[in-house]
């Protein structure tokens, strides 16, 4: 890991603020983004991870959502207080998203090599017949048959696996230095998702980006990310290499995590499960916010937020479990482990 | 599980479920009173219903008496709105006449909604060639321009009231047919209607406890839309003579003999053309304000 | 889209037949006896009779119906009972009227409601917004006739900066055709604010966002192409009450259209008229929305998928 | 430009230049029906042409006395024969010369059943036309009849081409050709008709230049025009908007008497109408004098019986019931109703007569007679009032020529009963027997001794409540003068310059 | 074990079922066109047991499920509940017959009237089906809910007032309320959480066994097919491509397609991942399938036999069959 920063997020807060009250969707990110390097970002639906990447672009809806508090710097540059204009000019250009639903995320009546050709023109200043060519280009780059013809198609004449990869096309057209991928392939059967993710790693090697990859999905993870940030409740609650993530899991609710899974190769009677529901973003806990349903809960847990300390070197847990006050806490209660 | 427990649950199910029809109706009234157009809409209609209902203690005259003397006396402190060609108090004319005009726009609806949700249930539901007469049927009908589907009509019954009620409830038959028989295709689709069917249910438990009260809110905000064309279309047809008799004072009835004097007593035709403008709005807000409010989009 | 076409014009067939025979049977219901009508005040009863033997009205109902259905098809819709004209004839007078009126009507409700609704959905809630919109509340609920007085005696009669009534130059035009476009523009105004904020809020726009294109460009390229879809319905059905409206302004406004000439004709009983208006008024309108079918299938080729 | 000044120039009727005598435009309305005289039976329909395109042998002059027009003298020879000398050196629009034979052309048309004509019965006791060279010609009759010559001077008794006669019939209803003043020029349906000056008219040559005929419903809209000098006359006027016009400086009224009636009639066959005290309880409590100044603003003045004093045959010697509220309601007892009643009141849908409905529904309230008002679009009213189902109703009686004879024999004359115009449906011999004698007495005196004693019979058994006499009303641009209109509501436009 | 199955009766037996569907007709003049969602499939469903159906999406797994209920009437073929017909039957008939055999939908906020409370959901449910008199319905319910782990006070309360795993519990309690024999679930855990999948999946093995239930279980999931399945079943299509018990199956896949399909699935552990087969191009279309093996578009083994010739599904090993020409070749 000795390549240089691309992308450093700092104390990202995006808060959505209606007369239902605030909900912390997103409520201190913390990451730092090498070049060439993929860090996934796990966690269940609602936990924040979409948003996350929205409000690195400040893509995020508003009103009702705001950024509150925090930094993403880009090579040094805060895009968190960049004027509309200046951010505009990076998006798509030097940082290009990826969205979940491959169905709705091309404009229907526009065809698709225009909606790649266009970001084209706008930030590398290309002619309306370069922009086509290279539209075409890319395209094909991404394993799109015949792609002369299937630029002047629109999206409704593509299957979903094409349109995801014409997303791929677009997001990649003008060589960013991030890009975002959210649930690239969670609307995709398995077969088509392996052919996407196959196709990323390929374009990955070739232009060098690195790359947020945002899932659900622990096995993907394992095969597409160096590094792996598991969010719960609008937080980040362990940071670790991916592989050390699934061999030493820390925090108590990625254990859960990894336990609920049913395995593939495994015979198990019954499977483990993370009792309780999720905490509402309106309404976090004072303590821990995990503390509710995990096993390992102490009063401290239920007392105080956690912050997410360094566990070693390349590993990082939101957990009193790891904490200097752990001990203290077990002791007076009396409470053995 | 003893006897005893029992009875302690249902007792405290039993309160239980009052508290939540209670905060049903609370939690409805208050998507729609955050709504602000919604709940001025809501006002405005409610301040015209008591008006109707308070006609009689309010109307500082007999509307009926003519008064030939008294005629054309423009707005003053005796006469608020004035007195029309008659010299009737166009002030209590109008109070009288909120009742027939509110009941024309209700009635015209309610006759319009009643045959046009049954059709449109019953296409929608059972699809094929049913769907195909009816639609067919329903294009003839939308195929006419409403008001002269509504001329015809009143011609064919001769003008009153009542057939104006008829023909104008008449041509929004096919609009609410076609709202209902698209929702019920998309709710006939859905995973709750496939299990009640799986269930063994029969297609009048289906389509009266199951499908109909899912699809009320477009029912409810196309009807309270078609309140405010309903009225304006009856105040048209009354402009054409066709509507309420005299000396009943119906509001486009109003309008249509004031049109006369736009130029010499333009209150005769400028008030119950406002109480008609402000009426339609106040049920323009309201069907849309409920339509932001139970549009599920919207919710979430 | 040929094929398409051909399909709903063949479909067009039995609705036409529809509308024949529901006017025939109204029509049948009226009370008032054309001939006693077209013999006027003081005829003899023997004139009456002698009329209503030439008119075919001693006929058995279904006889008269299929011998008009029959003609229908051979293009001759009847003599009018008033004054023996081709009712033809009579229809291709004012059905250019009509339609100039409703040309421009429409114009004015897609023009105005257009930008009006863009201005709106741009900055929603913002100032512009609601003075917009509450614009077209107000658009809405006035009865068309109302406005149309209204605007006569300010612009006619007191400013006289245009003329009152009648339909000979371009100035004629300009009054009715605001009075019968207001209420589809303020409708048209509203369904495309919704419409573009809905669209505003989909995924694809955000896409677009995430392009880094320009706000314009988005809103214009983007976002109104999709926001256009819903709106073209809208205009299609607003034609068809825009075609019930012009009863009323042509009455106000002097015109001699096909809407008055159906009321007119229904006044006096002048059934061939009624039957042959109201069959021309119902196709223009299926024809209007085959129209915009087919609009609408061109905007939203999505369609094509179910 | 230049040219779109020039434009503006001739869409503007007002404008004139020196030697042109303008466009006068005349709004109304309704459209004519057609323009055939033969086959008109509405005024507005007549009054395109009448005077205008086509000429009668003899015309009412201001006074109502028969004045000479294409005849220039005529004399009766007996009770069966008239005869007519001709003007001579006439032409018709389409250069036929008119003589005698145009006569007969013109009244063998009319009287053929072939052609069919409504008028038919008007001069059907006409048995043979003579002619006796190129300008003179006998009419024969088969039974005398009185009012010949004042029907010879309405619109049937209008002179048409032969050779449109005999050559295209047809087009008459579209294409009327005669010897007027005016030349037909167009006529777009639903539109307006044009009139153009006839430079070779025999007589004095109209004013202006052309006349055109515009359809106008709305009664404020016809009125805006008026007052903004978009049109000229208007022969429709809401009596509401009298004073306006009056107070205005852009606009004049024109009033005239006119030979129409207007009444409530009583179906004496439907109870409890049968009873005489009953409809004599009604007309006691009628108080027709607020009807005429509420209702009409003093348009036309209070009748006495269902004739108008410009016809020939008027009484006012015959005096209709008093208002009197206590005899009403004694008479009422008497016919066993003090309970009070309920009965319809049917009336078109012509505005002013929906507000008389509403009046005498208020007055009648006063005796206890609960009335409920039927408004019933034209057609429908006819329909209703001939099918006999009616109780009381109100209506009108035009008279074309002025005669009495067309007055009482089509309303009370037991024949007319139903259809014809007898919707009283009354009958009684004494009546029937005085207005067939009043038919064939050729002494003027006589005949209106005779009228007023069956109007007396009439009025005793309170078959109608007679309410007011016409008035027609004109408004008129105050760039228009020399403007009339006659009783028959026709609008004069001989001697009319626009400025 | 599926040897003993083998003995017992199907409870329910599938025959050649077929269901397509008649698309709308652009115009007049255009050919029919027809989606042949489920082409002619045979499987039995033994008492006890739990088939899983897995497949691409729109390869016919649901309609597989809605055409044995009847919610959309087959085309072809039969299925035989207990041995008797049930596409023979009378609506009336059927209607009596649903009971034995209920669905649990994937979507939990489709699946439940959001204008009716759960008591009313499950009382109509036994009301329709008369399982019990009913004053003993209320016990039911409140037993119910406790089964299926929700609060008796949550009775009274609407859908939308619970989470996606509640809802998922309701839909269960409703199915099981009618004392159901067979339950069909159709993507039951697809739309949510693993932490929440694994509680309903757990819950739906335990009532399996307190019930005796059979189950019909349609996921695209195969680590939880695997989890919960005794025999699995993959379709391509609209056809069954392979079918057998669930160890043979995932150890040992003979058809191409399941060779890839299980190759494709992301694996944490990285010493358990197999070398991956990616399958080129996209799924055909179900109006016009390939000819012959309607795999061959896309199979790396594919020749001229499989464009020409359709394979049929023959038993290759017990209890594992596969409609493929060269799975033995394909084997070694
Ligand atoms: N417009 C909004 N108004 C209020 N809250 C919002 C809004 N959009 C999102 N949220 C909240 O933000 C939180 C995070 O949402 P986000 O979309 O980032 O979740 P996610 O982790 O991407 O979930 P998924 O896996 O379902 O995509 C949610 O809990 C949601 O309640
Ligand atoms: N009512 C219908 N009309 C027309 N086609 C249909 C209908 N229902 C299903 N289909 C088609 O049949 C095919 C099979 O659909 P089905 O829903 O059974 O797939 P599936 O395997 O359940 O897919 P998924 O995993 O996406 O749920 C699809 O191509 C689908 O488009
Ligand atoms: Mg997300
Ligand atoms: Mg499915």
């Amino acid at each position: 890991m000795t390549n240089e920063i691309v992308l450093e997020v700092k104390n990202l807060k995006t808060h959505f603020i209606s007369n239902k009250g605030t909900a912390k969707a997103v409520d201190g990110i913390d990451f730092v983004l090498r070049k060439g390097e993929t860090m996934g970002i796990v966690g269940e639906s609602g936990c924040g991870k979409s948003m996350t990447s929205l409000s690195i672009l400040r893509l995020i809806p508003s009103p009702p959502g705001k950024i509150v508090d925090g930094q993403v710097l880009l090579k040094g540059q805060d895009l968190v207080t960049m004027s509309e204009e200046e951010i505009r000019k990076i998006r798509g250009n030097r940082i290009s998203m990826i969205f979940q639903e491959p169905m709705t995320s091309l404009n229907p009546v526009i065809p698709v090599g225009e909606q790649i050709a266009e970001a084209l023109r706008l930030h590398q200043g290309l002619s309306k017949k370069q922009a086509w060519d290279k539209s075409v280009e890319m395209i094909g780059l991404v394993g799109i048959p015949s792609p002369e013809k299937r630029a002047k198609q629109e999206p409704f004449q593509l299957s979903g696996g094409m349109r995801q990869r014409i997303m791929i096309a677009m997001a990649l057209a003008c060589t960013p230095e991030v890009l975002i991928a959210d649930e690239p392939t969670t609307a995709l059967d398995v077969t088509i998702q392996a052919q996407i993710l196959e196709i990323m790693k390929d374009l990955q090697k070739k232009i060098g980006m690195g790359i947020i990859f945002i899932t659900h999905d622990l096995g993907v993870v394992a095969e597409m990310c160096d590094q792996v940030g598991v969010m719960y409740a609008g937080q980040i609650v362990e940071h670790q290499d991916t592989k050390d993530l699934f061999k030493n899991p820390l925090h108590p609710y990625t254990q859960g995590l990894i336990g609920s899974l049913p395995k593939l190769y495994e015979d198990q009677e019954e499977l483990q499960i993370i009792e309780g529901t999720v905490p509402s973003p309106y309404e976090y806990p004072e303590g821990c916010r995990f503390a509710e349903r995990c096993p390992f809960a102490t009063d401290i847990c239920i007392q105080k937020q956690p912050n997410l300390i360094q566990y070693d070197e390349n590993s990082k847990v939101r957990c009193w479990k790891y904490s200097d006050e752990w001990q203290d806490s077990l002791t007076k209660e009396g409470v053995a482990l | 599980m003893t006897i005893n427990s029992t009875e302690v649950d249902s007792a405290k199910l039993i309160l239980a479920r009052k508290k939540i029809r209670k905060e049903k109706w609370k939690t409805f009234f208050m998507t729609i009173g955050q709504n602000k157009a919604a709940a001025v809409g809501g006002v405005i209609i409610l301040l015209y219903i008591s008006l109707t209902l308070l006609a009689p203690i309010l109307s500082p005259y007999d509307p009926y008496e003519i008064n030939l003397p008294d005629k054309l006396h423009s707005p003053s402190m005796a006469h608020w709105m004035g007195t029309d060609d008659k010299g009737r108090d166009i002030l209590s004319r109008i109070l009288y006449g909120s009742r027939l005009s509110l009941g024309v726009g209700f009635s015209s609806v309610f006759f319009g909604a009643f045959f046009g949700i049954t059709l449109g249930l019953v296409a929608g539901y059972y699809g094929k060639w049913v769907d195909t007469i009816i639609s067919r049927c329903l294009d003839v009908m939308l195929a006419f321009p409403g008001i002269l589907l509504a001329l015809a009509i009143i011609s064919a019954l001769g003008p009153s009231l009542i057939n104006v009620t008829i023909a104008v409830g008449v041509f929004s038959i096919p609009l609410f047919a076609r709202i209902v028989r698209g929702s019920t295709m998309e709710v006939k689709k859905l995973e709750y209607i496939d299990a009640i069917r799986t269930l063994g249910a029969n297609d009048f438990i289906i389509i009266f406890r199951h499908i109909f009260p899912n699809i009320l809110s477009p029912i409810i905000v196309q009807g309270s839309l078609r309140l405010a064309t309903a009225i304006l279309s009856a105040a048209g047809l009354s402009f054409l003579g066709l509507g309420a008799q005299p000396p009943s004072p119906e509001w486009g009835a109003m309008l249509s003999s004031g049109r006369d004097f736009i130029f010499s007593a333009p209150y005769m035709a400028i008030f119950p053309g406002l109480m008609i403008a402000i009426l339609v709005l106040g049920f323009n807000l309201f069907g849309d304000g409920l339509r932001d409010a139970l549009d599920p989009r919207t919710k979430k | 889209m040929f094929l398409f076409i051909l399909k709903r014009l063949v479909q067009i067939v039995p609705v036409i037949l529809g509308v024949t025979l529901v006017v025939f049977l109204i029509m049948q219901m009226v009370p008032g006896d054309p001939a006693v009508i077209m013999a006027g005040e003081g005829a003899s009863k023997e004139t009456v009779n002698e009329l209503r033997e030439n008119l075919g009205l001693n006929r058995p109902l279904y006889e008269q119906y299929f011998s008009y259905v029959g003609n229908v098809f051979k293009g001759d819709l009847g003599n009018s009972l008033k004054n023996n004209q081709p009712v033809l004839d009579e229809i291709m007078i004012r059905l250019p009227i009509t339609m100039e009126l409703a040309f421009f009507s429409i114009m004015i409700t897609i023009v105005l409601g257009l930008i009006a609704g863009i201005i709106s959905a741009v900055r929603p809630y913002s100032f512009s917004d609601i003075s917009v919109m509450v614009v077209a509340l107000i658009g809405i609920s006035l009865p068309s006739f109302w406005l149309g007085l209204l605007l006569m005696y300010v612009f006619s009669v007191k400013l006289q900066w245009l003329p009152v009534a009648g339909w000979d130059s371009t100035a004629h035009i300009i009054l009715p055709a605001i009075t019968l476009g207001a209420g589809g523009a303020a409708i048209v105004a509203r369904m495309t604010r919704s419409s573009m904020l809905e669209v505003v809020g989909q995924d694809y726009i955000r896409t677009a966002k995430a392009k880094g294109l320009k706000g314009h460009v988005i809103i214009y390229k983007h976002a109104l192409r999709n926001a256009l879809i819903p709106v073209i319905t809208v205009v299609g059905l607003q034609f068809g009450s825009l075609l019930g409206g012009t009863v009323l302004v042509e009455s106000v406004f002097a015109i001699n259209g096909l809407g008055r000439m159906i009321v007119d004709a229904i006044r006096t009983r002048d059934i061939p008229m009624v039957q042959g208006g109201v069959l021309v008024a119902s196709l223009v309108f299926v024809f209007v929305n085959l129209l915009v079918d087919v609009m609408y299938k061109v905007f939203n080729k999505r369609i094509d998928l179910n | 430009g230049s040219s779109s000044k020039s434009e503006e120039k001739a869409d503007n009727p007002t404008t004139t230049g020196d030697k042109s005598g303008g466009k006068l435009v005349v709004v109304r309305l309704s459209d004519a029906t057609g323009l055939d005289p033969h086959f008109i039976t509405d005024i507005p329909s007549a009054n395109v042409v009448h005077g205008k395109v086509y000429e009668t042998l003899l015309a009412f002059d201001k006074d109502r006395n028969f004045a000479p027009l294409l005849a220039t003298e005529w004399n009766q020879v007996d009770d069966l024969t008239w005869d007519f000398t001709l003007r001579e050196g006439v032409k018709f629009h389409d250069g036929t010369p008119f003589n005698a034979e145009a006569v007969k052309a013109t009244f063998d048309r009319l009287l053929d059943p072939v052609t069919g004509s409504p008028q038919k019965d008007k001069l059907g006791m006409i048995s043979e036309v003579i002619v006796k060279d190129d300008t003179h010609v006998t009419l024969k009759l088969a039974t005398p009849y009185a009012p010949l010559l004042s029907i010879l001077a309405s619109s049937e008794g209008s002179i048409l081409s032969p050779k449109m006669i005999n050559e295209t019939p047809d087009q008459l209803a579209t294409h009327p050709v005669g010897t007027g003043p005016f030349v037909f020029d167009s006529w777009k349906s639903g539109q307006e008709i044009t009139l153009n000056k006839n430079n070779d008219y025999w007589g004095e040559k109209v004013k202006v230049d052309s006349v055109v005929f515009k359809v106008v419903p709305e009664d404020a809209t016809r009125l805006a025009m008026i007052e903004s000098g978009e049109a000229h006359i208007s022969d429709q006027v809401p009596v509401t908007e009298i004073e306006r016009i009056e107070n205005s400086d852009k606009m004049n009224l024109f009033r005239t008497d006119g030979l129409a009636v207007e009444y409530v009639g009583f179906n004496t066959t439907k109870a409890p109408f049968d009873n005489v005290k009953v409809r004599q309880a009604i007309s006691y409590a009628i108080e027709r004098e607020a009807i005429i100044s509420g209702v009409y603003n003093n348009v036309g003045t209070l009748a006495n019986v269902a004739m108008s004093p410009q016809v020939f045959g008027y009484s006012k010697d015959v005096k209709a019931y008093p208002y009197d509220v206590n005899k009403a309601k004694s008479l009422l007892k008497e016919a066993g109703y003090d309970k009070g009643i309920k009965v319809t009141l049917l009336t078109s849908d012509r505005k002013e007569r929906i507000n008389m409905a509403e009046v005498i529904q208020s007055q009648l309230k006063g005796i206890g007679v609960d009335v409920e008002i039927k408004v019933m679009e034209y057609g429908s009213y006819i329909k209703e009032i001939e099918s006999g189902e009616h109780q009381m109703f109100i209506s009108g009686w035009g008279n074309a020529t002025g005669d009495g004879d067309y007055n009482q024999y089509n309303l009370f004359h037991s024949a007319s009963v139903g259809a014809p115009g007898n919707n009283f449906y009354y009958q009684n011999p004494v009546v029937d027997k005085l207005i067939v004698q009043a038919r064939v007495e050729t002494d003027p005196s006589k005949r209106q001794e005779i009228y007023k004693q069956a109007m007396q019979i009439e009025m005793d058994d309170a078959v109608y409540v007679p309410i007011r006499n016409y008035e027609h009303l004109a408004v008129y641009n105050n760039k228009v003068e020399n403007f009339r209109l006659d009783a028959s509501n026709y609008l004069i436009l001989n001697e009319v310059t626009v400025k | 074990m599926s040897n003993l199955l083998k003995e017992k009766s199907p409870l329910l037996k599938v025959s050649d079922l077929k269901q397509h569907f008649a698309l709308k007709k652009e115009a007049i003049f255009q050919p029919k066109q027809v989606v042949k969602a489920v082409d002619g499939i045979n499987f039995d469903l033994y008492p006890g047991e739990t088939l899983s159906i897995v497949g691409e999406s729109g390869c016919g797994k649901s309609t597989t499920g809605r055409s044995i209920l009847r919610l959309d009437e087959p085309t072809d073929g039969d299925v035989l509940f207990k041995g008797e017909s049930l596409l023979k039957m009378n609506k009336k008939e059927l209607r009596n017959v649903r009971g034995n055999i209920q669905v649990i939908f994937q979507d939990p906020y489709a699946s439940l009237n959001p204008r009716r409370t759960i008591r009313q959901m499950l009382e109509e449910a036994m009301a329709i089906q008369k399982v019990l008199p009913p004053n003993q319905r209320e016990a039911r319910m409140l037993e119910l809910m406790k089964h299926v782990g929700l609060r008796p006070e949550y009775l009274e309360r609407y859908p939308h007032e619970f989470s996606g795993g509640q809802r998922q519990r309701i839909g269960i309690a409703r199915a099981l309320a009618v004392n159901p024999e067979i339950i069909i679930c159709d993507e039951a855990v697809s739309a949510l959480d693993v932490s929440i999948q694994a509680q309903i999946l757990n819950l739906l093995k335990k009532l399996q066994k307190d019930y005796d239930l059979t189950f019909l279980f349609i996921s695209h999931d195969l680590s939880v097919v695997r989890h919960i399945s005794d025999r699995v079943m993959v379709m391509y299509l609209g056809k069954v491509v392979e079918i057998a018990d669930k160890s043979s199956l995932f150890n040992n896949p003979m058809h191409p397609y399941t060779k890839a399909l299980l190759s494709a699935i992301p694996v944490i552990d990285e010493t358990k991942r197999r070398e991956r087969i990616i399958l080129k191009g996209d799924v055909p279309s179900p109006i016009n399938p390939p000819t012959g093996c309607r795999f061959h578009t896309r199979c790396p083994f594919a020749t001229e036999r499989c464009r020409q010739e359709e394979p049929l599904l023959r038993e290759v090993d017990t209890n594992h069959s596969v409609a493929c020409h060269f799975a033995e070749e394909l084997l070694s």
